[in-house]
């Protein structure tokens, strides 16, 4: 037994193994319970049917649509994302396995698999939300590859803008609260970019440069690199 | 087998017969009309199959016997399987007719609703480990979902005037046509018999696979060595 | 060559003192009993050691030779056992075995974690997954992840808890184990534990 | 120590005394942690912001705004309602606590005790909610009397509907959706009749007789009535 | 009179047998103990009587004189402690109590509650919530709350668990004095615990 194994925890492993680990067996237990992706999803897709169901009976204006439909897609993607994003870290805590996970864990491992992960639920959300809501929506897009790029980027921004909102609140008190409420105004500057960038693949002018795909890819490098010094300190005792 | 061999000929009978035999109705664009002899039994089907899967859940609660719970669960996966068929049947002709797949009409609605009432059903099955507290708890959602279908039925008139035709397949209507008539009452018969058909291929299947589970191998060892001693 | 000092070490909960002035060295070879009446402050102790509690008061420090472990990278060389430090329930054990070895950095490595099973007698349930365990049965595989690493630190808090007298064995097992080479903390009621300790500190007294 | 307390318990004791102790632990337990309360709100409150955001910026036709309005409150409450009301089983079920319940309560105390603390949140929902909506969207009533009614009589519903599914989901696997899933069907007919009831306030046309007011009450008893007789079978193993 | 009978109760975990034909009777005054390795099935077999697992065959009956009594007010007569039964975390000890007392339809008595607060030694943290208490701390509230309804049958899983020596003595005390009237049944593994049983039944055999 004493095989002298962690010995070899000298060599210069690579964060990524470790988060990889994370990441991984998070999405096991996804998929075991399956509770943060069906919260997230069925928010999704029962907001996104209420909002057809009450918008779809009326009439848009053409010239009204793209900035509507961006502004609808984003709230639903941003809502959903709260409602679920912080699951992961308060699993942890509820389930008291947040301790082993600080004994065994690097903290910044642990912020990328956490961060991985989210990334992981908010593809999936938007792979499933977006065509539908293109197609419930009857969503015209003049720019499908900006308006690709605007949603990939601001699915980048929201997961990195959470992770770490949600490991604090996950020691909190009281935690269903503060997650939204710490949050919003973090993703606030983002989602109007989004918004703002997505109305501009639709309507199709303008689209020159994708000053906005910039903006979310620059909030998203930002807000990364932060979390990788800040979270250490929130992370330990 | 003989039972199978009648049914597939009616079927066929019955396809021809909506396409060559039958007139298209008046009021319908084109041929479109003759859809209508497939969607309205699929409809009239998951309508029923729902209605079966809830007295099936009712006795399972009193009599806690497996059998039941077989066949409600065979009548729920036939009707959702009849509700998608009439959904997608109904779209199509929705798409002919009115113009668009899909606008929120209070059929639609409603079919949707049923949809949504199977698909949490089964949901709930999937969710629950335990083979008794599945059972129990499908049969309460059943006669739970049931209990709505009432203030479905009054309420959901009331959101938005409808385009959807009533009563044109009513067979009581005087003036309609005696072709089409027949042809449509043969495919109610049809779909009801392969209906009944299925549903009893279904339970037998669901009671050869519980006789398979460990659970039940187990307990009749147990029984066997209990009547032995 | 390891070793273990807390210096002064004081903790207190808003106003409640739990305990002061807590010194002392661990070297290799060495067992520490932490004994005294439940809610003492054993188990606390226990977490300012790993680092999972921040004291009051007072500094821990861990040595490789002459060289302090920086605290960060502590819990490389510590493993723990207690009644609050849970694992994965919707992991099987095997699973859950798998991530430690993987997140510690550990090439994971089937065999051998069949084999750690199959020391703690875990065997026949490795591919169960813990939610369905009983309290003993989590209890050994909680052994077993205190001890993938090799740790040259022991945390052990309540470890005979909810084991019946094979498992209490395996405990011993592993506490004459590992006094050949690493320090040993035991936080215990049970005299059969603490009796493994050349020292004991009493934080009833 | 054995002072024969237990015969006590031979006397008819009021199922009513035992719901308000659950109840009354609910709240406290709620206040201290507040988890679900403010996962509800916040969830209310920001997607109230949102939404009035958002179309806020749209001029709508004064015609269309009764029923407009009317199906964006219902879809805010509805949605914030199945954001947070499993909680109270759930936390249950995940601290542990739900079999010492099952030792200690009867089933019809717990199922009541539980409605009661539901209808509780979703009351300071709607006082909070309610309000809000109606100054930020400039909502004009017509009927403010029929319009109270309605929406203290479909919260009812809405708390009568939902914690029997609540009960159900805490003791299944993958919880999070399946509280959605399996409360929406249930809900649909409620929301429907309660948006034409508040449509028909706004608008104070045809108020006579509040038929969606009776409708909406005769939900709620209907689903009280069938909860306390098929609680104790989900309820009990 | 109370008494409890069990005729031929087998549990079986999708395929895995556990136990099967366990019967006996137990009357007031007699003390069962329930043993066997980790694992099998010994809280199984409590909660079973408890009503909070179904047996897979079999009946569990629970007598008044002659007359059965009804499964769903069983509780009523029953007390139980276990590793996996918790109490409210974000309550006080009184308070947990004074809601147990209430959901019971026993009169709240705080003189009374404090009085069995004394009795395990908790009185000093009775204001306390019980997320912060420590892991024996723990265990002694639960040894309240199963005896606040003074229950003819007692079931106590694993009683000594988490205690310190004074703590076994509380366990010890409360045994003694409910064997005098009651019935009792306890799973454990500790040899201290089973030998206040007159019989045994090993699930491992
Ligand atoms: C997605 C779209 C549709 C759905 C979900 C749908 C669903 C239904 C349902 C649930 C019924 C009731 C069967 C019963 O009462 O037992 C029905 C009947 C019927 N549908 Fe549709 N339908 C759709 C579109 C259409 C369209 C576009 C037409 C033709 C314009 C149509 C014509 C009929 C007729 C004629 C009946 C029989 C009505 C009667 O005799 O009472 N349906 N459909
Ligand atoms: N976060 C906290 N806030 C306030 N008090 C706390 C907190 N954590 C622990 N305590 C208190 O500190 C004391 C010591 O707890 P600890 O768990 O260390 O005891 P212990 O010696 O391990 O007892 P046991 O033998 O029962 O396990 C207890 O009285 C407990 O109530
Ligand atoms: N829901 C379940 N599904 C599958 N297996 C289960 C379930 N619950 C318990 N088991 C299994 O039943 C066995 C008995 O568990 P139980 O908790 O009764 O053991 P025990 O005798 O109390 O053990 P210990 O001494 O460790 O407390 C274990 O192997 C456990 O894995
Ligand atoms: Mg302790
Ligand atoms: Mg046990």
């Amino acid at each position: 037994m004493r095989s002298g194994r962690w010995i070899t925890q000298n060599e210069p492993l690579t964060y990524l193994n470790e988060a990889t680990a994370i990441w991984l067996r998070d999405l096991r237990g996804e998929f075991r319970t399956r509770y943060a992706v069906n919260s997230i999803l069925m928010f999704a897709v029962t907001t996104l049917v209420a909002v057809s169901f009450s918008i779809g009976s009326f009439r848009i204006g053409e010239a009204e649509k793209p900035f509507l439909c961006s502004v609808l897609l984003w709230i639903i993607l941003v809502f959903s994302a709260l409602s679920g994003l912080s699951r992961s870290f308060v699993k942890e805590e509820e389930a008291g396995t947040m301790d082993v996970l600080k004994l065994s864990a690097r903290p910044q491992a642990v912020f990328l698999g956490k961060l991985f992960f989210n990334l992981t639920l908010l593809g999936a959300l938007q792979l499933i939300i977006v065509p539908l809501f293109i197609l419930l929506m009857n969503y015209k897009i003049a720019s499908p590859g900006l308006f690709a790029a605007m949603i990939i980027s601001g699915g980048l921004g929201l997961g990195a803008g959470t992770t770490i909102v949600a490991a604090m609140i996950a020691q909190a008190s009281a935690r269903g609260a503060l997650f939204a409420v710490l949050s919003f105004p973090l993703l606030l500057p983002l989602m109007i970019t989004a918004i703002k960038g997505c109305e501009r693949a639709a309507d199709g002018m303008n689209t020159a440069g994708w000053p906005e795909v910039r903006i979310a890819v620059a909030y998203t490098v930002i807000m990364i690199i932060m979390s990788l010094f800040l979270f250490p300190l929130i992370w330990e005792e | 087998m003989i039972i199978k061999v009648l049914l597939s000929i009616w079927m066929a009978v019955i396809i021809s017969a909506a396409f060559l035999y039958a007139g298209a109705a008046a009021g319908f664009p084109g041929q479109t009309s003759r859809i209508l002899f497939f969607h309205v039994p699929q409809a009239w089907i998951a309508t029923l199959s729902f209605l079966l899967s809830m007295i099936a859940s009712c006795i399972y609660l009193a009599r806690r016997s497996v059998k039941t719970d077989h066949l409600a669960l065979s009548a729920a996966e036939l009707g959702l399987l009849f509700c998608i068929l009439a959904t997608a049947t109904g779209s199509i002709f929705a798409r002919a007719t009115w113009g668009s797949f899909w606008n929120w009409d209070p059929r639609q609605t409603s079919i949707v609703i049923l949809l949504m009432i199977y698909g949490a059903y089964f949901a709930l099955r999937s969710a629950v480990p335990d083979p008794e507290k599945r059972r129990v708890f499908a049969a309460v959602y059943s006669i739970l979902a049931f209990v709505t279908v009432p203030f479905l039925v009054f309420v959901v008139p009331r959101i938005t005037a409808s385009l959807h035709p009533e009563n044109t397949m009513n067979p009581a209507k005087p003036g309609m046509d005696p072709k089409t008539l027949k042809v449509f009452l043969g495919s109610l018969l049809a779909y009801t018999g392969l209906f009944v058909w299925m549903l009893r291929l279904k339970i037998r299947l669901l009671r050869l696979e519980g006789r398979q589970e460990p659970e039940f191998v187990i307990s009749e060892k147990l029984k066997q060595e209990g009547e032995k001693g | 060559m390891y070793s273990l000092k807390l210096s002064n070490i004081c903790k207190h909960y808003t106003g409640t003192l739990l305990f002061k002035d807590i010194s002392f060295e661990l070297r290799p070879g060495e067992v520490l009993a932490i004994t005294g009446w439940n809610g003492s402050g054993k188990s606390t102790l226990l977490r300012i050691i790993a680092g999972l509690v921040r004291p009051s008061l007072g500094k821990v420090e861990m040595f490789m030779g002459d060289e302090p472990i920086p605290k960060e990278s502590r819990r490389k060389f510590l493993g723990m056992v207690a009644p609050a430090l849970a694992l994965y329930d919707e992991l099987t054990a095997l699973e859950n075995m798998d991530f430690f070895c993987k997140v510690r950095g550990i090439a994971y490595d089937r065999e051998s974690c069949l084999n750690m099973m199959e020391r703690v007698g875990l065997t026949e349930n490795a591919n169960k997954t813990c939610r369905n365990y009983s309290s003993g049965m989590k209890q050994r595989l909680k052994l077993v992840q205190a001890l993938l690493h090799s740790p040259p630190l022991l945390l052990l808090d309540e470890p005979g808890c909810n084991l019946d007298s094979n498992g209490m064995k395996i405990v011993e097992d592993i506490i004459l184990e590992h006094r050949q080479l690493g320090m040993t903390v035991i936080a215990s009621n049970e005299k059969r534990e603490v009796d493994y300790a050349e020292r004991a500190i009493n934080l009833s007294e």
